[in-house]
């Protein structure tokens, strides 16, 4: 029996769950960003009514 | 005895109140008030040394400190006499008469009911009576006069006018509806949030 | 705090604790039943799920009844600190100035009676159930009342760690029985080597290390994790 | 900030001290950690490009495992990895409890869901492994059982910081819980070692060949290196969003993201 495709297979999930592991944190960054950007946009928003 | 600089407390990354500074000599007590929320409990337990402030130092030089909060510490499965005698061998002051306490805060009808059949009125009581025998320096009272009748409230001034004329101490926050008489009286306003 | 305590007041505040302890667990004797007849329902639901052969019974003796003990021990423990957390008694105890560590300790050492000891005495019946070598039935008792005790303080430090959460008991499984394995491992080996007729005492000389290694350090650990929880 | 002016109104120490106050405060965390994760992601593109290219294609197949050797280059940094990310994470949780710094907090929460992905990979590649070697996936082997002890450990750890919500306070708490694992860890390793012997399970162990041919192992421990850069631009990678996210009302944070924005 041919040990290849059991190779491949191991490579491809360490690829896979360390490419995700690495890549989850930005889209929580870009969540981030954006929930700070609305802090800032309503503060503002706020400070305009009444200066 | 006990001296505050600068202390702060953070949740959520927010400081709960502005920075606090006093102190607190014997024979002194300090009125905590505010408005809801502003962290009146929160200061209380940081000077219970139950929390750990944010920043800012406190120095206490007091020998014991006893409390009283929201949740009182009383157990539901005990008698009176019974959680009161625990207290007492769990502190060591064994040269207290329970009986005699029970008797000081009005609950000597009830010393040998469960403490699950109280009245919110009547375990603040027992609390207070845990007070009397813990032979300490400092207390701290978290809305001490909260679900008691007049008399009650008077009990309290009465207790904590002779714990300060011995030389005690005493922090009590309230809420400002009932405040104690007490000429070496210092006030604490606590703002909440962070300096502006 | 400045006040200096005597080694007095602090065995005087243990004993007194340790007594409350027992005194309110007696009071609320029904609910003590409820982990024994857990061990018990656990254990007669081996053999009926694999079968009532005797040799086979026999074999897998050891791991159920400790695996079964473990169980029961989780179910009890949340009670450990649970009502004293939420009725602020152990806010009185941190301002008591007592020492935290000592609290627990005293803690633990109710839990284990109310909790651990009646395990290590149903235990003969449990051996009887599986069909357990009656030699071997004395290393059983003897693993389990040298391991019961570590099953107690270790579960402690997880117990402190989840008491502030509403629903601490599912997490505190995940918590706690990943540190049970080493526990596990040899005193289930210890049971089956009195089986078999090798010799076990190295074994149970390992179960003394880790009772004493546990009662020294996971009173800290507590203690520290019920300061955590009440921040 | 106050973090700022508390550093200003220290005397002047040695340049070691200061960068370590420095390092205490989050919006210079920030901007440092920010310029070096892209250098951490570049060595570890390159090494393990270098290490995947030997092992891969230049070593030679094994004459007992034939070419199902090759996961090694990946099981075993992963399998070492999870091991290290666990004790530097008790390590920092310890230091976080101790002198309650809210970096080293953020770091050590930040290094568990890595090392619980390091030890999924070490898992599964293991049993991946184990196809070919025993006919079977899965092997309560020492090493194997060990590993899914310790992923249950990063699972507890993890779990209890997001059940708690006061930020502070579930970090406090998860570090004490990393650092009781780290304590049991060891016994846990040796007594699930001695537990397979004792069973005589499968005492073959995959990496059992003591000595190994330097064609096979220098792509080992260069992909064992790799990983580590890996890890470094990870940990500050998460550290970073978390700190974004904690401090979402604080001044730096705005002053960070309008930079962004030019």
């Amino acid at each position: 029996m041919s040990h290849t495709p059991f190779i491949w297979a191991a490579y491809s999930i360490g690829t896979v769950v360390l490419l995700w592991c690495a890549l989850a944190p930005l889209s929580r960054k870009k969540s981030a960003i954006r929930d700070i950007r609305r802090i800032i946009q309503t503060e503002e928003r706020s400070n305009d009514s009444n200066p | 005895m006990l001296t505050a600089s600068q202390i702060n407390f953070e949740r959520y990354f927010e400081p709960v109140f502005q920075p606090v500074n006093f102190e607190l000599n014997s024979g002194e007590l300090l009125l905590v008030t505010g408005a809801n929320g502003c962290g009146k409990t929160t200061l209380i337990r940081v000077l219970a040394d139950i929390l750990h402030p944010t920043s800012g130092q406190i120095e206490n030089q007091a020998a014991g400190m006893a409390y009283v909060g929201h949740y009182l510490g009383i157990k539901d499965d005990l008698s009176v006499l019974e959680n009161l005698r625990f207290m007492r061998d769990f502190l060591g002051t064994s040269n207290r008469d329970c009986a005699d306490v029970i008797r000081q805060v009005g609950l000597s009808r009830v010393a040998e009911q469960q403490a699950r059949t109280l009245s919110a009125g009547q375990r603040k009581r027992c609390a207070l009576a845990r007070l009397l025998l813990s032979e300490t320096e400092l207390w701290l009272l978290d809305e001490p006069y909260s679900n008691l009748d007049l008399e009650g409230i008077e009990l309290v001034d009465r207790i904590l006018n002779d714990h300060l004329q011995s030389g005690g101490a005493c922090v009590l926050a309230t809420h400002g509806a009932h405040r104690p008489e007490w000429p070496a009286t210092r006030d604490c306003f606590l703002v909440s949030g962070a300096v502006a | 705090m400045t006040r200096e305590k005597s080694s007095a007041s602090l065995s005087g505040a243990f004993y007194a604790l340790l007594r409350r302890d027992l005194l309110l667990a007696f009071r609320r004797r029904t609910e003590l039943l409820f982990p024994v007849i857990f061990l018990l329902v656990v254990v007669s639901l081996f053999p009926l799920g694999i079968g009532p052969g005797p040799q086979l019974l026999a074999r897998i003796a050891p791991g159920v009844i400790w695996i079964a003990a473990l169980l029961a021990t989780v179910i009890s423990l949340d009670g450990l600190f649970r009502s004293d957390f939420e009725d602020g008694t152990l806010e009185q105890f941190v301002i008591s100035g007592h020492p935290l560590t000592l609290i627990s300790l005293a803690k633990i050492c109710a839990h284990w009676l109310v909790a651990g000891l009646p395990i290590v005495l149903l235990c003969p019946l449990l051996a009887l159930w599986m069909n357990l070598p009656v030699e071997s039935l004395g290393v059983l008792m003897l693993t389990l009342a040298l391991g019961t005790p570590v099953l107690s303080l270790i579960g402690s430090i997880g117990v402190g760690l989840t008491i502030s959460l509403k629903r601490g008991g599912q997490l505190l499984s995940l918590l706690v029985f990943p540190l049970y394995v080493p526990i596990l491992i040899i005193a289930t080996a210890a049971v089956m080597a009195a089986s078999d007729g090798l010799p076990y005492t190295q074994f149970l000389g390992l179960l003394t290390a880790g009772l004493i290694t546990s009662v020294t350090l996971a009173p800290f650990a507590a203690a520290a994790a019920l300061k955590i929880s009440l921040s | 900030m106050t973090t700022e002016t508390a550093i200003q109104n220290k005397p002047r120490k040695n340049a070691l001290v200061m960068f370590i106050h420095k390092m205490g405060s989050p919006p210079w965390f920030y901007n440092f950690s920010g310029k070096l994760v892209p250098w951490l992601w570049a060595v570890f593109c390159s090494l393990a490009a270098w290490a995947l290219y030997l092992g891969l294609f230049k070593a030679p197949a094994d004459y007992l495992q034939g070419e199902s050797f090759r996961i090694m280059y990946i099981h075993v940094p992963s399998a070492w990895m999870s091991m290290m990310i666990y004790t530097s994470m008790a390590i920092m949780g310890f230091i976080a409890l101790v002198w309650r710094i809210r970096i080293v907090e953020v770091l050590a929460m930040s290094s568990a869901p890595v090392g619980a992905a390091f030890t999924f990979v070490a898992l599964a590649s293991g049993s991946l492994w184990g196809r070919p070697t025993w006919g079977t996936y899965w092997v309560w082997d020492a090493r194997l059982t060990s590993e899914l002890v310790l992923l249950f450990l990063y699972l507890g750890v993890i779990g209890l910081y997001n059940a708690i919500d006061e930020p502070r306070k579930a970090a406090r708490a998860a570090c004490l819980l990393a650092i009781v694992g780290a304590v049991n860890l060891p016994i846990i390793h040796y007594s699930v070692k001695w537990w397979n012997t004792l069973h005589q399970g499968s005492s073959i162990s995959v990496t059992g060949g003591s000595n190994i041919d330097p064609s096979m192992l220098w792509p080992l421990l260069i992909m064992a290196l790799a990983v580590k850069f890996y890890y470094g631009a990870n940990l500050l990678t998460r550290a970073r969003v978390r700190l974004l996210e904690q401090d979402k009302r604080k001044a730096w944070v705005r002053k960070v993201i309008g930079e962004d924005k030019s």
